[in-house]
């Protein structure tokens, strides 16, 4: 196996609205494949990472799929959307039902449904990222410990995803701090609101203190400047306010409390943080998508383990596994092929000599306030895998 | 199922021969395509290719044939796969009714959304009716995101069409047995959608396009036409919607989105509204262009769009009036003449094409890829997208193309207009006779 | 109730658009068979009366009977079903369809196939006998599959006419069926006229007094809305008060001397 | 009370926000009858422009610069494109406009990346102009609602005061008779999209740093201007003000309505549980729906009254 | 004033007018008569620079050929459409504006919207009504009007008595006199012989495409060959 390439196909919105996640996404791929081929993995081996444009449809992600496996590709790596994710996860699982001997492994690093490893779970798919429900297992630790939260309003896109985080919040909580009152719950169609001002009037009106969002790119950058038009300045708890395009926006509006959770930050030091650097320089652009580090860390490792870079193995040997991730040890749990991994809360702030990595060149940065290990964010899973005979 | 052979006896003699060689042929190239392109992605796109087709013509009942123009079709086919793929996941347990025949079911869901939502829909003609169309869109989309219970929400409803009883070993799982199955559906509703424009309602359908107001005066409803023609077109658009959820096996709420709609609108249009083959080539051209030209170029948009304005200027009947104006020119035998100078066309549009797609390309590289260093390869030579041969190279063969090309345009042009006067000049003859 | 005998009965019909009446009480019974035709000054309201036949527009108040029964405020398409057809002021036909397909569109609801789509064209051979018919009787056979746009405008004219009496109504109206045409055209187009509707009752809005004199067996005058005159040609022009609205002085004989 | 007060500026705002936006598509739309698809894209340009003008000299000669060289490519867009398929019809007009929507958002993507850009409310025009409540009401805004007037005022006048309306509306149907009587029609035509170009960019110079500057942000109002368009009434100015607000104010106050036809059910004894069929549909709050509502509005409107609220005609 | 030598017509390929020559003076009132399809629209249409032709067309000295039509129409001369091109979504009154060329233009012109009212008080009574919904009468006198409100030297008029009452006719006859009287020429094309000739200081006659005949109103009646051949059948 020694000196073999390992071919990896992306598929990912290349063209159209996401293009600049998707474009992003692949450069960190191919960055991280190319700084840990050879040596700098124990297999050995060369990785290469061809991106196909999915366009962030479903239906495309099939035909992508379709040429990545003709032009003889046996991994595949996707994340940004759910939907395509699953179309993916459905898709590989029949093509190795239906083509022995020819199995592909999805590798699978942003797409949070929790659905996917779970009552969907399926043998071939390996998530690197955090699901929904782990990340909401965090960030409700982080919040039960913040005398501040009393009275909560989510608000949310009326999507799964955001249906999801609501619906995961008020079960979390309840748990941990059930005198956390929800005051009001908001679901708006994705991407259809331009004026989020009469959603603050009502939050405001609702007397609440904190503020739980899952929105993403516009939904979110809108929320945030009419919240801070208003000058209604509570604290916002996150998931993605720190995808391409949002922090500059979120900088535009001023200084405002905004908390992440991810399973990393944009302030790390070590190897992933001279990477981060480095890409930055290479690129002029930023290296975010830590799951590439822990993809073809991951891989690696397995490869090492199986003595092979056949999918069936690799796919054998990467269950259960232990690898050193870039915060700590990280286990890829063998009974729905979800990584554990640390989690992290970060805070929005102006950069500092601590913390001095300004996002999207905003002179701003999320500051890490909180590491949670791996295990204090691990949800159980209602996966049943079904595993291929023989193995 | 074949027009031709009763509408025989009316038609012009030589014409029917032909229409029989026509449709012969039709069927030969669904039969022998998949075994010409054999690969699997080429299988996925001729299959997906069948699809297109369907739901394009079925669109054109309603552009070309009934002058509606629908901002909302996809709802409709969409609606055809979801209910599809509801009852394919039924026949997974249960229910006693053959694969095959699935496509059917979603036919009758669009049919019957259109009943309902039509019948507001086509209250209106013109832009209103186009309006309305998109509302109802809008609406539907939206809801189809927040309704995860029965649009699955992102991942959607996937299902299985390796299911239920096997007649002849026939289990749709190798994509060849699926794509004959849907080759099969697509001869049937191409034909009778042809039969359906050889109706009185598909010809009533052409007068309210051209005279809505005439229509009510010699007894016809003008608003039950466009009616019962709306959901008509629906049924095969839920065909065609059933059977791309037997090719997918999951149907996610993109499929009624408003951008599938705008892609059946333009693709029919860029085929040839005004003939009945037009969408079958707008239909190849959409599937191609959105599985081969995204993998080919990342500016595959900027062409797309560039396409358009240039089809849309030049050639208003899409590409099927291109063919059709040339046929003329060959059933006056004038044809060959023009060889020469469609070579010469074909040759200088090359080189323009590719010295200005060298020059997007290397802009494209700036922009996305600089970091990668200055070097792409664009159909295998090296271009340096930050040095001045390379720039310099592109503009020149562009600059050159255009000038060649305007030559041989404007010797086309004149010997084009030479023909279309004899013609003009012959037919008036014949008439005269 | 009413008398079947009159093919067509206006009673006391009034027409307003927004604060103007445009009718005003118009009454007018025509037999079964009569051919009439209507004069009266510009926007005295013929067109109007025609539209308000035909329903085009629905009366504001007063009846409409056609053969005896109420058609007013139906749909066109309605009474078009009862036997009721009429053509246009401005040519009004379909210009992307054949000569033959233009009229067989005319003939196909008489004949009972509706919204039929399970049928072919082709095989409808009563649909296809009867539109060549009508070509012959319109004299447009030689361009049976001429595009109507691409029809002269006498011809045009000449197929408004054939798809108006296409579906076989009983009762016609024609508006200004001659505007338009030479002399000559029109001296010929009067004939064709008379020839498909025989045995018809005719409705004619026209200027042209020698068409009105040459085609008429009653003429009823419309005068703001009225109408004040219905007689014979011969009382017609006699008529002062007819004189005085609409022919005029000297141009009215010379007219009737050319034609 | 207060809520109230609140909501209904937020309303009235944001429906002069919606005029704003689609003031330049009433004036193609209305006067030309072309289903303009690339105006979402002209308000995006505007943004751009506007963005790098201001890096080059500031925030106010961009107000200015930015809308005229959107007019000037929405000027040439007609001249070399547009003209040439006005004969064919409106389909195809609205087809080389959706295929210019393309190449605009490519370009725009080439030129400043795919990503936002850091375009920002100029210092002078930042912070709160009036606090009612404890809520700021930003200045930003206040000066959107102005420019939003004006411009209302300028096609008013443009409409009333000149004959341009009336000889595009007349060379809609008789192009040559109109130029017989003596105008210079395509001349006028081009004026016309050039300067509903213009106002599209206007608003993008605007609302690019009120909302967000991103290729994506053509496509999030692409939609919702045609609604205003048409459920005004086409070819009413009037209409679209006053559908502008409409859907402003009831979409602001939908928001603040948490009833659900679940709940409306159940005051009538009805009990709708999660077995009952179309579960989902009957727990759906209005406020969820409030976004969506203008395309409702759109439909409803276009069934019972197909002229819009305020129009004359149909087509 | 207005000369034209040997002008030759085309729409497209096709060749509608053979070599027409002619003149009209000023305040001359010229009919063009001829059957239909002689080409007289055709002429007209060339005047105004709507159809593609050759040869040449001099108006006051300067020629107009290759001109754009509504420059033509700022050199003064006013063209009636046949077909009753009124623009049917706009009121009466706002189809009169139209014909006007500009404010200072329109308070120098011979005519005002009064004159108009006055001529066809029926107008006036349906001024704010749309256009399209008058009946063919009145659109033809709004044809008629929007013109003459753009203040023309010359005014050609094609077929102005269409769809009119005979009294309407009698009316407009009188009206085009008295355009005459003003100083402006007239070129009538016609289809109603007796109103032509009982008006025109002089007729031409079409005929394929070429003038067939010219010469007084008199002359014409006694020349009992023209009139077969050329405007009767
Ligand atoms: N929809 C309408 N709205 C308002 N006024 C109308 C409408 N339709 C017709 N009118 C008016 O009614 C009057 C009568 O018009 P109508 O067309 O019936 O006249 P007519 O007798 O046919 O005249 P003509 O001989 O000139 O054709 C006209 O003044 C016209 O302006
Ligand atoms: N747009 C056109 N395209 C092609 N041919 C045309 C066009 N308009 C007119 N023609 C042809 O040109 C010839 C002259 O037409 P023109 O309209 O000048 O005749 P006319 O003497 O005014 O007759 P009419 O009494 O019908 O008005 C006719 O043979 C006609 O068919
Ligand atoms: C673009 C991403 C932020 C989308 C996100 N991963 C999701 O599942 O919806
Ligand atoms: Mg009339
Ligand atoms: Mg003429």
């Amino acid at each position: 196996q020694k000196g073999e390439t390992v071919r990896i196909a992306f598929m990912d919105p290349l063209s159209g609205p996401f293009a600049n996640v998707g474009q992003n996404q692949l450069k960190s791929w191919q960055f991280a494949a190319e700084h840990f081929s050879g040596a700098k993995n124990p297999a050995g081996v060369k990785f290469e990472v061809v991106g196909f444009d999915n366009k962030g449809s479903p239906q495309e992600s099939l035909n992508t799929l379709k040429a990545a496996i003709d032009q003889g590709f046996r991994y595949i790596t996707q994340g940004n959307g759910s939907g395509a994710g699953l179309a993916l996860e459905d898709a590989v699982a029949k093509y190795n039902e239906r083509n022995p001997g020819k199995e592909v492994i999805y590798l699978n690093y942003a797409a949070v449904d929790p659905s996917m490893t779970n009552e969907k779970c399926d043998y071939w798919h390996f998530r690197l990222d955090a699901d929904t429900t782990m990340k909401m297992e965090a960030l409700t630790s982080f919040m039960k410990d913040q005398p501040k939260v009393k009275k909560v309003y989510i608000i949310g896109q009326n999507y799964s995803h955001g249906q999801q985080v609501a619906k995961f919040f008020k079960e979390d909580i309840a748990r941990k701090r059930p005198d956390v009152k929800i005051v009001g719950e908001d679901l708006h169609p994705i991407g259809q609101v331009k004026d989020f001002s009469p959603y603050v009037a009502k939050i405001k009106q609702s007397g609440a203190d904190t503020i739980v969002t899952g929105n993403w790119g516009q939904d979110l950058t809108l929320l945030v400047k009419a919240l801070n038009d208003s000058g209604l300045k509570i604290p916002m708890y996150t998931y993605y306010a720190g995808v391409t395009g949002t922090p500059t926006a979120l900088a535009a509006g001023g200084d405002s409390e905004v908390y992440v959770v991810a399973y990393g930050h944009s302030n790390h030091s070590g190897e992933i943080g001279q990477m981060a650097a480095e890409f930055k320089k290479k690129f002029n652009d930023d290296y975010y998508t830590f799951a590439t580090y822990n993809g073809i860390n991951l891989l690696g490792a397995a490869m090492a383990k199986a003595k092979s870079t056949n999918p069936v193995q690799v796919a054998r040997a990467m269950e259960g596994l232990s690898f050193k991730s870039f915060a700590g040890d990280a286990t890829m749990r063998a009974s729905d092929h979800q990584l554990q991994q640390s989690m992290f809360v970060t805070k929005w702030q102006k950069a500092d000599k601590k913390y001095p990595y300004s996002v999207e060149n905003t002179g701003y940065t999320f500051v890490p306030i909180k590491q949670m290990d791996p295990y204090v964010s691990s949800t159980p899973t209602s996966c049943q895998m079904k595993r291929p005979s023989g193995g | 199922m074949r027009p031709s052979s009763s509408t025989a006896y009316y038609q012009f003699k030589p014409y029917n021969v032909g229409r029989w060689a026509i449709w012969s042929a039709f069927a030969l190239v669904l039969l022998v395509a998949p075994l010409v392109f054999t690969s699997s992605l080429s299988q996925t796109m001729l299959s997906q290719m069948g699809i297109a087709i369907i739901v394009c013509l079925s669109y054109n009942m309603l552009l070309g044939q009934g002058g509606m123009l629908s901002f909302g079709h996809a709802v409709y086919s969409g609606m055809g796969s979801f209910l599809a793929i509801h009852t394919l996941n039924l026949v997974t347990k249960g229910l006693p009714l053959p694969v095959s025949l699935v496509p059917i079911v979603g036919g009758l869901s669009g049919m019957l959304v259109a009943v309902v939502l039509g019948w507001v829909t086509t209250k209106k003609a013109a832009t209103p009716f186009a309006m309305i169309t998109l509302g109802v869109g809008e609406l539907v989309w939206a809801m189809a995101l927040m309704f995860p219970e029965f649009f699955g929400g992102e991942g959607g409803i996937t299902g299985n069409r390796v299911t239920g009883p096997r007649p002849l070993g026939i289990s749709f799982g190798p994509q060849i047995q699926l794509y004959y199955l849907i080759a099969f559906y697509t001869f049937v509703c191409t034909a009778l959608m042809f039969a359906f424009t050889r109706t009185p309602l598909g010809r009533m359908l052409n007068a309210v396009r051209d005279n809505p107001e005439r229509v009510e005066f010699v007894g016809y409803d003008t608003q039950k036409v466009r009616y019962i023609s709306f959901v008509i077109a629906a049924f095969f658009a839920g065909i065609s919607g059933g059977l791309a959820a037997l090719n997918f096996e999951i149907v996610t709420s993109e499929v009624v989105s408003g951008t599938r709609s705008g892609a059946y609108l333009l693709f029919t249009f860029l085929g040839g509204a005004t003939f009945f083959f037009g969408p079958i080539i707008g239909a190849i051209v959409l599937v191609l262009a959105n599985v081969l030209l995204s993998e080919l170029t990342k500016a595959w948009l900027l062409y797309l769009g560039l396409v358009f304005l240039f089809m849309v200027m030049y050639a208003p009947g899409g590409i099927a009036s291109l063919i059709m104006m040339n046929l003329r020119v060959a059933a006056f035998g004038r044809l060959k003449e023009l060889w020469v100078s469609y070579l010469a066309l074909a040759f200088t549009a090359l080189v323009v094409l590719l010295g200005a797609a060298a020059m997007i390309e290397m802009v494209y590289h700036i922009q996305l890829n600089a970091a990668l260093g200055p070097e792409l390869t664009f159909l295998g030579a090296t271009l340096n997208s930050r040095g001045v041969n390379s720039w310099f190279g592109a503009a020149f063969v562009m600059l050159t193309g255009l000038g060649l090309f305007e030559v041989a345009r404007r010797h086309f042009v004149r010997q084009w207009g030479e023909i279309q006067e004899f013609i003009e000049k012959e037919m008036k003859r014949r008439e005269s006779l | 109730m009413s008398d079947p005998t009159y093919a067509l009965e206006l009673k006391d019909l009034r027409k307003s658009f927004g604060k103007t009446e445009i009718i005003r009480g118009a009454s007018l019974a025509v037999k079964a068979g009569e051919r009439v035709a209507v004069i009266g000054p510009n926007g005295a309201g013929k067109s109007t009366l025609f539209n308000l036949i035909s329903g085009r527009f629905a009366p504001t108040s007063g009846q409409v009977l056609l053969n005896g029964q109420r058609i007013d405020g139906k749909k066109p398409f309605e009474i078009n079903r009862m036997g009721l057809s009429r053509s246009f002021q401005i040519t009004n036909i379909f210009p992307k369809l054949s000569v033959f397909e233009n009229l067989r569109c005319g003939v196909l609801w008489s004949l009972g196939y509706r919204y039929t789509f399970l049928k072919f064209l082709a095989d409808l051979d009563d649909a296809n006998e009867r539109a060549e018919q009508l070509m012959e009787m319109i004299k447009l056979h030689k361009k049976r599959d001429v595009l109507a746009v691409n029809l002269t405008y006498a011809e045009q004219r000449a197929l408004e006419i054939g798809i108006t009496i296409a579906g076989g109504a009983n009762v016609i109206l024609l508006d200004e069926p001659t505007a338009g045409m030479s002399k000559s055209e029109t001296r010929r187009f009067i004939e064709l006229i008379k020839e498909v509707t025989v045995g018809k009752t005719l409705l004619t809005v026209e200027h042209d007094m020698g068409v009105v004199f040459g085609l008429a067996d009653r003429i009823a005058v419309v005068v703001y809305g009225e109408v004040i005159a219905f007689d014979t040609p011969e009382a017609v022009r006699a008529n002062q008060r007819v004189q005085e609205a609409y022919l005029g002085s000297h141009v009215a004989d010379a007219q009737v001397g050319a034609a | 009370m207060e809520f109230f007060t609140i909501s209904l500026l937020n309303g009235i705002s944001y429906g002069l926000l919606l005029f704003m936006l689609s003031s330049g598509l009433t004036l193609i739309f209305s006067m030309m009858g072309v289903l303009n698809f690339a105006h979402a894209s002209f308000y995006m340009l505007g943004a751009y422009f506007a963005y790098s003008t201001t890096r080059l000299v500031g925030y106010w000669p961009a107000l200015f610069i930015a809308p005229l060289l959107v007019a000037v490519l929405g000027a040439a867009f007609e001249r070399y494109c547009l003209r040439r398929v006005h004969k064919f019809g409106h389909v195809p007009e609205l087809l080389i406009t959706f295929g210019l929507s393309f190449i605009i958002l490519e370009m725009a993507q080439l030129i400043w990346g795919t990503s936002s850009v850091d375009y920002r409310v100029p210092p002078e025009l930042s912070g709160p102009l009036f606090t009612l409540y404890g809520t700021q009401f930003p200045m930003y805004r206040g000066f959107m609602m102005l420019v939003a007037i004006l411009m209302l005022i300028a096609i008013w006048l443009l409409l009333t005061r000149t004959r341009i309306g009336l000889v595009i509306q007349a060379a809609l149907t008789h192009p040559e008779t109109v130029e017989a009587l003596g105008h210079n029609v395509p001349r006028v035509f081009m004026l016309v999209f050039g300067g509903g170009a213009a106002l599209a960019g206007l608003a993008g110079v605007i609302g690019g740093n009120a909302f967000v500057t991103e290729p994506g942000m053509a496509a999030t109002v692409g939609s919702v201007i045609f609604v205003v368009v048409v459920v005004g009434g086409m070819g009413s100015l009037t209409g679209a003000f006053v559908a502008s607000l409409l859907i402003g104010v009831i979409q602001t106050f939908a928001v603040g309505i948490d009833y659900s036809l679940m709940g409306a059910l159940g005051t009538v004894g009805v009990n709708v549980t999660p077995e009952t069929f179309g579960f989902a549909l009957w727990k759906l709050k209005i406020s969820q729906v409030a976004p969506i509502l203008p395309y409702l509005f759109l439909v409803l409107v276009l069934i019972f009254r197909p002229k819009g609220l305020l129009g004359t005609r149909e087509g | 004033m207005l000369k034209i030598e040997n002008l030759h017509a085309f729409y497209g390929k096709s060749h509608v007018l053979h070599g027409v020559h002619f003149e009209v003076g000023q305040g001359e009132i010229v009919a063009l008569l001829g059957r239909n399809g002689s080409g007289r629209s055709t002429t007209a249409k060339a005047i105004m620079g709507m159809v593609a032709c050759t040869g040449s067309i001099e108006w006051n000295d300067r020629q107009t050929l290759g001109l754009k039509a509504y420059e033509i129409a700022h050199l003064g001369i006013g063209y009636v459409p046949e077909n009753r091109d009124i623009f049917p979504k706009l009121t009466v009154h706002q189809n009169l504006m139209l014909g006007q060329k500009g404010k200072a233009a329109a308070k120098k012109a011979r005519w005002s919207f009064a004159d108009m009212y006055q001529m066809f008080p029926r107008l006036q009574e349906r001024q704010h009504t749309e256009a399209g919904v008058l009946s063919g009468g009145e659109q033809q006198m709004l044809t008629l009007c929007r013109t003459l409100m753009g203040d023309p030297d010359l005014i050609i008029i094609d077929e102005p008595t269409e769809g009119l009452a005979p009294k309407i006719v009698e009316l407009v006859g009188d009206y085009l006199k008295k355009l005459k009287e003003r100083g402006v020429s007239v070129l009538l094309i016609e289809q109603k012989l007796t109103i032509a000739m009982a008006i025109s200081d002089r007729a031409l006659v079409m005929g394929h495409g070429s003038i067939v005949f010219q010469g007084t109103p008199d002359t014409l009646r006694a020349d009992a060959y023209t009139r077969k051949e050329w405007l009767e059948v």
